[in-house]
């Protein structure tokens, strides 16, 4: 199980701030793809991938990052801090 | 160093007077204080959002980055989360160190890497309506600087 | 605008939680405030020597360069004359602007021309003897920067 | 009558803060080497011209600059504020 969260945007799109994923998939982008094809709302928030920042277990990775040993994936629009 | 996020306020005078104090190796102290604006006099609220846990890790290490590369004698980051109202402070940075150029440029530097990667989200409530506050390029090109 | 020119302290903290209150178009305030360094442990007092009359219309000519430049909201400069302990403030500059690079720039641009083109000389007096400090070539040349 | 001033170690070598000069010096650099044919201790102050600055009037100027309506002269080391 995966423990997936989600901020901004994505969250607002998506309905919640975290959800555990049952889940087999082998990168990040396999992950969105496993999401997007579950219902109409994960196509709403992952429609623009560049859009989009991920952190595995809280660190900033890129779309085709391995999810070997990961137990929380984040996703969220560029940060606006400051 | 001290890294601090919070949703209460925080009086930036009083951080700075306390920040540094005591050392006779520090010439130059600098400070930036970042303020909720609103523009177009319509601004009702600013809510941030932040991923706890993270937040702090990511400022941590953008802080340490900075004291190593400019030798700060002493940092300080604090940033809020939660609704903030038209001219309250959001965020604050300080650095100390022998000289001002080193204090100015690791200030600056904090300034640029909080700004795209600590994790904050910022959403105004207007008048009109909510919207999430957009990244700037410029503000990832700042980045580049460095 | 604020220039002051006093013997007296001040309480940079003070200062900085007054200055650009109440003005919801202010999304950046840097403060710069400088320090007596003692960094070999012998220095007993600096006493800063100034030009009065010169002095105060120096510096209003440099803030009111800055504030037009950068499009400040508020600016303020304050430095002391006379002797001063390791550790005590000599002076201080604030920025406030709508964006964080302009007061970034704003300020720094205040303390290179301060440093150069105010007329403040500092003595050192430390348990070796007195010593005027020397310019450095590296503040001159900061100046062509801007 | 001029009203000369000095500032720093300039006050320090001449000896005193300000005087009356009564000169008829065309310019700064003129006005130097009259008060250096005075004594020794301008001789010792105005030795490398270099080293100083001058303001007229408490404007900064060069020493070729004409005291022609001029009130005020005041030389010293270049500024160490800040």
């Amino acid at each position: 199980m995966m423990n997936v969260v989600y901020f901004a945007w994505v969250r607002e799109r998506i309905g919640l701030p975290q959800e555990q994923v049952d889940t087999n998939a082998a990168t990040v982008a396999d992950l969105v793809e496993e999401l997007k094809s579950r219902e109409d709302r994960y196509e709403a928030a992952f429609a623009d991938i560049s859009a989009l920042r991920v952190a595995l277990d809280q660190e900033l990775a890129d779309f085709d990052a391995s999810l070997v040993g990961v137990n929380e994936v984040a996703f969220f629009p560029p940060m606006t801090g400051g | 160093m001290t890294v601090r996020v919070q949703s209460e306020p925080f009086d930036a005078g009083a951080e700075l007077n306390r920040f540094a104090q005591g050392r006779n190796d520090v010439g130059a102290v600098v400070s930036f204080t970042g303020v909720v604006r609103d523009t177009d006099g319509n601004l009702q609220e600013m809510q941030i959002e932040h991923y706890p846990g993270m937040t702090e890790a990511a400022i941590a290490k953008i802080v340490q980055d900075a004291t190593t590369r400019w030798g700060l004698a002493d940092a300080l980051v604090i940033h809020r989360y939660g609704g903030l109202t038209p001219g309250a402070p959001i965020m604050m940075v300080a650095t100390a160190a022998a000289h001002r150029s080193a204090a100015f440029e690791a200030a600056d530097f904090l300034m640029d890497y909080l700004k795209s990667r600590a994790p904050f989200w910022k959403k105004e409530i207007t008048s009109d309506g909510e919207s999430w506050v957009a990244a700037k390029d410029a503000d990832e090109n700042a980045l580049k600087r460095w």
